[in-house]
């Protein structure tokens, strides 16, 4: 016979606000198999799990449920209470009244009887639910980054340097990211590659850490501890290990008007190349779609000139298949690009720049050199607008969200401007400064006091060019409001920060949620911030939300202490929530009659063929069996399965029954 | 797909050309133009301040006329009312709490409003008709600022038509037969209409920018989509003239006028006589007559 | 008590259905019901179908439905409210046109139902049963009720048994008490002249195997699994023969509801692997050979051996209802025939 | 008629098969043909193949008592040779584990001894839904729903659970059928109308996807429900979504347990 | 029939529905109680029975949500479940059963808003719809 104990809270007033906790309590008691139903005001706290574990023992309660927040929540809270009182957790269920009770609907009787609806419901659950033991999977120590931006290289230095294999796949043909393409850095504006080379060096050097660069993951299967990757190497078109990196084709390439990426489309660069000369590995590629040879089939000079030998014109891609145990997304953002801003011109006017090619228009080894010069005709700019929120915190523009990164650099941008145009005249236009961290409102006062930054608190509602101006109309709501209109010779965007084009697609093939915005969803916005709901698989840098160098740096170093505690145990401990096939005396031994229509229905490749053979040797049937090592608990084969032969645990065929019954038949929940 | 059409007031009245060059093109396209039955006022000018549900029942009125006659989509030429009857559909079918409000303004206009009928404008209907290249008999070769105004692609989330910001869709019709769109910043400024009646000095002011900008880019003609805009832009033409004391003589066609100029209609059939400012176009491959024209307001230096 | 001879015509009959429904009494009586001609109620003569040999189902449901309801049960605050059927409520109901075969049947489902006790709520129901069952003027080839003690004109198990003697003309036949009240209901009965004689309209149903060789027979093949595979190779595991037959009484009990809900009694067949299978896995008849042979054996040892009495009355039900073409009949004969 | 016991007679004698399943005489006037498993040529005379030969003789494939006989060919009508190849896809038939005889109307036999060959002979059928069982099946579509509830609330009614339908079927071959669960109870036992109702539910849905339209389940029932409707209807429905035929390959995916991701989802706010 | 107040429930999939709903919650946006949900680990894990079971126990209308196709937590079960209620809604109808009593729908872990929408929207059109009396009164029919 049951013994059953259950646990209403009232979340302090959250729950019993709206809901009478009281009622539902005495409601409880009445339930056949209660024998034991309490309220408490916050029942997660300590005496509230002392509540529980004391029931247990002076009750002998076969089962628990606390009816109290999501089940997302606390769950494992109350586990681990029952656990430590001596019942099996499972045996412990959640009834969430609060999420979806007391805080969707209003005071009322309604609202209660719901309330105790939902508990009973759970009550006749955990009768059926049966005591599981953990399953036990082991774990296979080497971490794969995806990305090679600062998250991605702070994230691989982490895991490497605490003893563990890293595989470093990154798309372009150098690591470094966003970073590297940075002039100088807020608040302290010393030089982006200064700081960023010497660990993309360290990267390339260190033993743990097998770098693929210019690669792309093809597909990834398995689960936490046991993935396997496969990881798609493009091809360079050149053998990377004789190739010495001495630039010679890339200096003889005829095809030399290729807009760069790493330039942000300001700058040059030939059909065979090297992103930046820092770059890591210092290998070039060769870029398909602009190499004469791939186009006419003709010239092949850098073959030619090669010292080595090395160009490889027929090389093609390779898949390289991998085992790991752990996954960081470390795979970055974009900025807002293309006609998005038809207002603005940007796209049409040339001396409408983003952010990015702001940074690569200051910085020393950019197509300028660092010198000011506005690409429609190289003049120095006297008059430059910075507009700041350019689509972030615009929900017409349906980004609602705001962008971070963009105050900070653009009081950046216009202080270097100062600082290389000493006349020149910096107007910012802004909505608010978001100025918060360590030394940033102070570099916004300096922008603003010492370099004479002009902030006008307003919008830029239109930009068009009259006379070899740029006409930038706005209003300075500060001054009541008043339209004004500045004649600019260039204006620099601060762009949103949005995900990657290919993010979602990325996430698909990894399986892990995101956003409608497309970033990818941490675990818990607070307390799981560097893990994703797919275990085993972390979060570093923007790919997750817009954010700065040093956010970026101390999340991948979150996220590689999370990859190095998976890796300090042998053998991973995971929930026994997955399905089993059923199993009986012989002469039946399985109710499963080997269909095999689970095994193409599942998702993880989970159901294997079991032959079940008698003493003899001979076969007796060939039955469905569940790999607990693969199995991921969705339960797809169990609603398929025709004859009933496969169920999960902890959403048992007979434990959703009896929620169904016990849901819908008030006072009378016995089943 | 049958194609009803709404003319509204200023069809009938102060854009009669904008009517008549409609259907003079929709002949030479070989579209049926049907007038809604028994269609009444779209409520534009003061309903809507007035009272919600006599504002979203005349245009639903429109439309259930439509629905009820067979029609597929409804033109609707005047941006205006082109506004009131999107928004109105968009009210009753797509926003929150929409069919509750359906029921009650059904119940107002005694007829079923069911949302069948698609809500075009002119340049989205004109878009949709393919061919027209080839229908052409001389090109209009001239350069031409697009005016589109603010209620033909506002508000973006209700319209959904074209980008709120630098729109396309007329400029993209223009390459089409043959002219020369301009880059200009008075795409969708305000000419003022609002203040029509009470203001006209701004009204003057206003328009005169707009004026004032697609000359100095070298325009040689303003093409509108609203009845509104061309009323401010040519019949105001000597209030903008007085007030920016300058004289500006580039002539406001009708969309569907410089098609119908395109097509080789002839000029009366398109009501370019009805014009304050004189149009000296006509679809003779000659386009001399607008040459001759002095630019005007022209800034030195850029002509 | 003895049986009185009377003549009715069918204007007679009709008036008799419309003071039974006067009376509020259920009728049961063969109605064509799409391509099938079955028991269901009826209120007119109108709707009656004499012209087939037999009808789909028997009339067992009358005694012995399908889903019956046994008590009721409500959990209320951890004690249980019982509450009893009303025999009171059963309905009287008025079986008409069953052949004799069917009528003798209701013996068979007495002696099971009432073997070592009484089982009240088919007492009851049977008590509230008054049959009036028509001779079989023809038979087809799956008819055997000669070679199971019964025949085309037998009266046992009716109240009236009726003998059409020419066309709307019948001969009744009032053998019990409760068919003397049903006579009593029906005006204008005339006297039957001592020259009718009931025979001369049977259909003629010749013995086709001897039923004393039969129970020998199986109890000498209970343990020829051979003769077993072999003889039910077709057999198909459905339970059509048991629900069809008018003597087969086997019964599932289930109790539906959560909380509160009713006990019910729903046929059963041992053609079905679940009818023996026990919690431990444990099938004694896992194969259909047994399932078979268990159907023979109860109706033609078990059942003479321990009720004294023929479980099958040899209405051929079965083989026309199987969709394998088991004609129990044939299967018989092999039994009979069968070299020890 | 003689091909096809001579073809047996051959096949027996050569050891081919140790069994040929069959039609025979039904044993009533205008009983239809039965099903009969000849074991010696001398028995073979006894098959017959017209008209009457309806059954789908597959379902024996699954009868362990048949199976123990040894290997089989089997007379098969077109549906049985689609029921085969969904049954190999259904892992439940091997290569070489029988020997098809295909029958035409015309009594020409041809021997089919690999689910190749037998592929190879059902896609040259025409396996669509005839025209009359269209006309039919549209007759019920194009009633209103309530006329469609009362319709089968009428015909389940008469349902006895005697599971005539599911013997009769060769893709009932489970070896516990959802309805002999007890725990929980999914269908309830009694033959009352939400159990019948159920029952239906269930064997159709668990037929989606693998029925081959034999019409078998309607012949056993012993009422007379149409269940070749309810069947019909899904293989129609199967066919309109995810372009999928049952049994036309020896190694296919069934429709249900897998997915296309542009599978229609107009249904799904 | 205006103080009918329907029981409506809900079979939805841990990862997105219920931790949309969830968010619903954290966001104190309203809707109707008469909603009750039952968590499943995935859509692909709902078996077509449960729903009957619903209808037959008392429940006027049903929710079944999971994750949108794509963004799925374990990869392919909507997928399948996808295609088991296309079907199962073409039996449903062809049986006379009213199939807008069931209202399938994708809602994410994001979507608290939609969340609340689809609940009042489905609410309302169950309360429009009436008690599914039709359905219940065969519970007990056939008994004798």
């Amino acid at each position: 016979m049951a013994r059953i104990g259950v646990f209403i809270c009232h979340c302090g007033e959250n729950i019993s606000a709206t809901v009478d906790v009281a009622k539902v309590a005495a409601a409880a008691a009445k339930i056949p198999g209660v024998v034991h139903s309490v309220d408490y005001k916050y029942m997660c706290s300590d005496p509230g799990q002392q509540m529980v574990s004391s029931a247990i023992k002076e009750k002998n309660l076969t089962g628990v449920v606390v009816a109290a927040c999501s089940p997302r929540m606390h769950e494992p809270t109350f586990r681990r209470a029952c656990a430590e009182a001596g019942l099996n957790p499972f045996l412990c269920e959640m009834a969430n009244i609060r999420e979806h009770c007391s805080w969707v609907h209003e005071k009322g009787e309604a609202t209660t009887n719901k309330a105790i609806d939902i508990v009973r419901t759970l009550v006749a659950k955990v009768k059926k639910n049966k005591a599981l033991l953990p399953i036990k999977v082991p774990v296979t120590k080497t971490a794969l980054v995806l990305g090679g931006g600062i998250a991605g290289i702070q994230a691989s230095l982490d895991i490497a340097n605490s003893g563990h294999k890293v595989i470093l796949v990154e798309k372009e043909p150098s690591i470094g990211g966003h970073m590297s393409q940075l002039s100088e850095t807020f608040p302290t504006l010393d030089c982006s590659q200064c700081i960023l080379t010497p660990r993309m060096v360290e990267v390339a050097q260190n033993p743990n850490i097998t770098l693929y660069s210019y690669a792309e993951l093809e597909s990834l299967e398995g689960f936490i501890g046991n993935f396997k990757a496969r990881i798609r190497k493009k091809a360079r078109s050149l053998d990377e290990k004789l190739c010495t990196g001495c630039g010679l084709c890339c200096q003889k390439c005829p095809t030399k008007k290729i807009a760069s990426d790493f330039d942000a489309g300001l700058g040059m660069r030939p059909a065979i190349y090297v992103p930046f000369p820092q770059a890591v590995p210092n290998k070039p590629v060769i870029d398909r779609e602009h190499c004469t040879y791939y186009l006419k089939g003709k010239c092949r000079l850098c073959e030619k000139v090669c010292p080595t030998q090395a160009i490889r014109f027929d090389q093609a891609d390779e898949i390289v298949e991998v085992e790991v145990g752990a996954v960081v997304m470390a795979t970055g953002f974009d900025i807002k690009h293309g006609d998005f801003f038809p207002e603005y011109g940007y796209g049409n006017y040339r001396d409408v720049i983003d952010g990015l090619q702001f940074e690569r228009m200051a910085s020393a080894s950019g197509p300028t050199l660092g010198e000011m010069r506005r690409p429609s005709d190289g003049k120095v700019p006297e008059i430059v607008v910075f507009i700041a929120c350019a689509g972030s915190r615009d929900p017409a523009k349906g980004i609602e969200y705001c962008s971070k990164i963009c105050c900070m650099y653009t009081a950046k941008h216009a202080m270097l401007y100062r600082h290389k145009v000493h006349h020149g005249k910096p107007y910012v236009f802004y909505m608010d400064i978001r100025a918060g961290g360590k030394m940033y409102e102070e570099f916004v006062r300096r922008a603003i006091e010492e370099d004479g930054v002009q902030y006008i608190r307003g919008r830029v509602s239109r930009i068009y060019e009259r006379g070899g101006k740029l006409i930038v109309k706005g209003a300075d709501t500060l001054l009541g409001a008043r339209p004004m209109e500045i004649e600019a010779d260039m204006v620099v965007l601060a762009t949103a920060g949005v995900a990657n084009p290919g993010a979602e697609a990325l996430a698909q093939k990894v399986h892990i949620s995101y956003d409608s915005h497309h970033f990818y969803s941490e675990a818990h916005p607070k307390l799981r911030p560097v893990e994703t709901n797919t275990a085993g698989i972390f979060l570093a840098g923007a790919c997750q939300a817009p954010k700065d160098i040093p956010e970026s740096v101390a999340q991948a170093s979150g996220a590689a202490a999370k990859v190095a505690a998976l890796f300090s145990q042998d053998e991973l401990i995971r929930e026994p929530l997955i399905a089993v096939v059923d199993r009986q005396a012989p002469p039946l031994y399985s109710t499963c009659v080997g269909c095999f229509l689970c095994q193409t229905s599942c998702p993880y490749q989970a159901i294997e063929k079991e032959e079940i053979r008698g003493r003899d040797g001979q076969l007796i049937k060939t039955v469905a069996k569940v790999n607990p090592g693969l199995c991921q608990g969705c339960g797809t084969c169990v609603a398929l399965c025709r004859s009933k032969s496969i169920d999960i645990q902890g959403f048992s065929h007979e434990q959703v029954y009896a929620e169904v019954l016990a849901l819908l038949n008030r006072g009378e929940s016995d089943v | 797909m049958k194609t009803g059409f709404y003319p509204g007031c200023s069809m009938k009245g102060s854009a009669r050309e904008y009517s008549e060059s409609l259907m003079a093109v929709a002949k030479v396209l070989g579209r049926e133009l049907p007038e809604i039955p028994d269609w009444n006022c779209c409520g534009a000018t003061a309903a809507h301040n007035l009272d919600r549900d006599l504002a979203l029942a005349l245009p639903a009125r429109i439309l259930a006329a439509a629905e009820k006659a067979g029609m597929d989509e409804v033109l609707v030429p005047c941006a205006a009312c082109y506004s009131r009857l999107s928004v109105t559909r968009h009210e009753l079918l797509d926003a929150k709490g929409s069919e509750a409000l359906r029921a009650r303004i059904s119940g107002l206009i005694e007829a079923e409003y069911r949302g069948s009928a698609k809500v075009v404008n002119i340049l989205e209907w004109l878009a949709g008709i393919g061919g027209l290249e080839g229908l052409i008999q001389a090109p209009f070769a001239r350069k031409v600022a697009c005016y589109y105004g603010c209620l033909l692609v506002r508000p973006a989330g209700i319209v959904k038509f074209d980008r709120p910001e630098e729109p396309q869709s007329m400029d993209r019709l223009m390459k089409k037969i043959g002219a020369e769109p301009l880059d200009w910043a008075f795409k969708t400024e305000c000419c003022g209409a609002g203040f029509s009646i009470s203001r006209n000095d701004l009204v003057a002011r206003l328009s005169g920018l707009i004026l004032d900008d697609a000359v100095a880019r070298g325009a040689e003609a303003v093409i509108v989509a609203c009845p509104m805009c061309h009323l401010n832009l040519d019949m105001r033409r000597p209030n903008i003239e007085k007030r920016a004391d300058k004289k500006f003589r580039i002539p406001v066609l009708y969309v569907t006028q410089a098609i119908g100029l395109a097509l080789g209609i002839a000029p009366k059939k398109l009501g370019l006589q009805r014009h304050k400012v004189t149009v000296r176009f006509s679809p003779a491959v000659d386009k001399s007559p607008a040459e001759t024209l002095p630019p005007s307001g022209t800034r030195p230096g850029e002509a | 008590m003895e049986t009185e001879k009377k003549l009715i015509g069918r204007g007679e009959l009709e008036k008799l259905f419309s003071h039974w429904r006067s009376k509020g009494k259920r009728i049961l009586a063969p109605k064509k019901i799409g391509a099938k001609i079955d028991f269901a109620a009826v209120t007119t003569l109108e709707e009656v179908c004499l012209d087939q040999v037999q009808t789909v189902q028997s009339a067992k449901t009358a005694v012995f439905p399908r889903v019956e309801e046994l008590f009721s049960f409500k959990n209320k605050d951890g004690r249980v409210e019982i509450r009893e059927r009303d025999q009171g409520a059963l309905p009287e109901t008025v079986i008409f046109g069953l052949r004799p075969c069917d009528d003798a049947a209701f013996a068979v489902l007495k002696a099971i139902f009432n073997w070592d006790s009484q089982d009240p709520l088919f007492s009851a129901r049977m008590e509230k049963v008054a049959v009036i069952g028509v001779s079989c003027p023809r038979a087809d080839e799956y008819c055997f009720c000669t070679s199971a003690g019964g025949g085309p004109g037998g009266t046992t198990g009716s109240d009236i048994l009726l003998t059409e003697i020419a066309p709307g003309e019948y001969l009744a036949e009032i053998i019990s008490e409760k068919g003397r009240v049903l006579a009593g209901e029906a005006a204008g009965l005339k006297p039957c002249p001592a020259s009718v004689s009931k025979e001369a309209h049977l259909a003629k149903v010749e013995p086709v195997f001897a039923l004393e060789r039969v129970a020998p027979a199986l109890a000498r093949l209970f343990d020829d699994n051979a003769f077993w595979v072999e003889q039910s190779l077709r057999c198909l595991g459905c339970g059509a023969c048991a629900y069809v037959c008018p003597a087969c009484a086997c019964f599932d009990i289930q109790d539906e509801g959560g909380g509160s809900g009713q006990r019910l009694r729903c046929w059963d067949s041992c053609g079905f692997g679940l009818f023996t299978l026990h919690t431990s896995g444990h099938n004694p008849r896992p194969v259909q050979s047994q399932r078979w042979r268990q159907r023979l054996m109860h109706k033609f040892s078990y059942m003479p051996e321990r009720q004294q009495v023929l479980g099958c009355v040899g209405c051929g039900r079965c083989s026309r209802a199987c969709p394998v073409d088991m004609n129990i009949l044939e299967h018989l004969r092999s039994v009979a025939e069968a070299k020890p | 008629m003689e091909t096809l016991r001579n073809k047996a007679r051959e096949l027996l004698a050569s050891k081919t098969v140790q069994m040929v399943i069959g039609y025979g005489r039904g044993s009533g006037e205008a009983a239809p043909a039965r099903a009969v498993f000849i074991r010696a040529a001398a028995e073979a005379e006894s098959l017959i193949f017209d008209a009457s030969c309806q059954q789908n003789l597959a379902v024996y494939l699954m009868k362990p008592e048949v199976r123990q006989l040894g290997k089989a060919a089997l007379v098969a009508t077109p549906s049985a040779l689609r029921t085969i190849l969904q049954l190999a896809a259904e892992n439940q038939v091997k290569d070489h584990d029988l020997l098809a005889l295909a029958v035409d109307a015309q009594g020409e036999v041809t021997p089919l001894a690999t689910l190749q060959t037998i592929e190879a002979h059902v896609a040259a059928l025409d396996c669509n839904l005839s025209a009359g069982e269209k006309t039919e099946l549209q007759k019920y579509v194009a009633l209103d729903p309530e006329q469609r509830r009362q319709f089968w609330q009428e015909e389940f009614a008469r349902c006895l659970k005697c599971y005539a339908c599911r013997g009769a079927c060769p893709l009932c071959y489970c070896s516990r059928c959802t309805v002999e669960c007890n725990q929980p109870q999914w269908i309830p036992v009694p033959a009352h109308d939400l159990g019948n109702l159920e029952w239906n539910v269930m064997r159709a849905m668990h037929l989606a996807g693998r029925c081959v339209n034999c019409g078998d389940c309607s012949r056993a029932c012993p009422v007379g429900i149409p269940l070749y409707l309810l069947n019909q209807r899904l293989l129609s429905e199967v066919l309109a979504n995810f372009n999928f035929r049952s049994g036309m390959a020896a190694k296919a995916d069934n429709a249900m347990s897998t997915f296309k991701p542009d599978d229609p989802e107009d249904f799904i706010r | 029939m205006s103080d009918f107040e329907p029981k409506i429930v809900a079979f939805v999939c841990n990862w997105c529905t219920y931790a949309g709903a969830d968010l619903t919650g954290t966001n104190r946006m309203k809707y109707s109680p008469r909603v009750t949900i039952i968590r499943f680990p995935c859509t692909g894990r709902i078996d077509f029975m449960l729903l009957l079971k619903a209808f037959a126990n008392g429940a006027d209308g049903i929710i079944v949500s999971g994750c949108h196709p794509n963004d799925y937590h374990y990869s392919s079960g909507n997928f399948h479940a996808r295609r088991r209620w296309i079907v199962f809604r073409g039996l449903l109808d062809f049986l006379g059963i009213d199939v807008r009593r069931v209202q399938f729908s994708w809602v994410s872990a994001a979507e608290g808003a939609k969340w609340a929408q689809l609940v009042d929207a489905t609410a309302e059109q169950i309360r429009q719809l009436g008690p599914f009396s039709g359905y219940h009164k065969l519970r007990g029919a056939g008994v004798e």
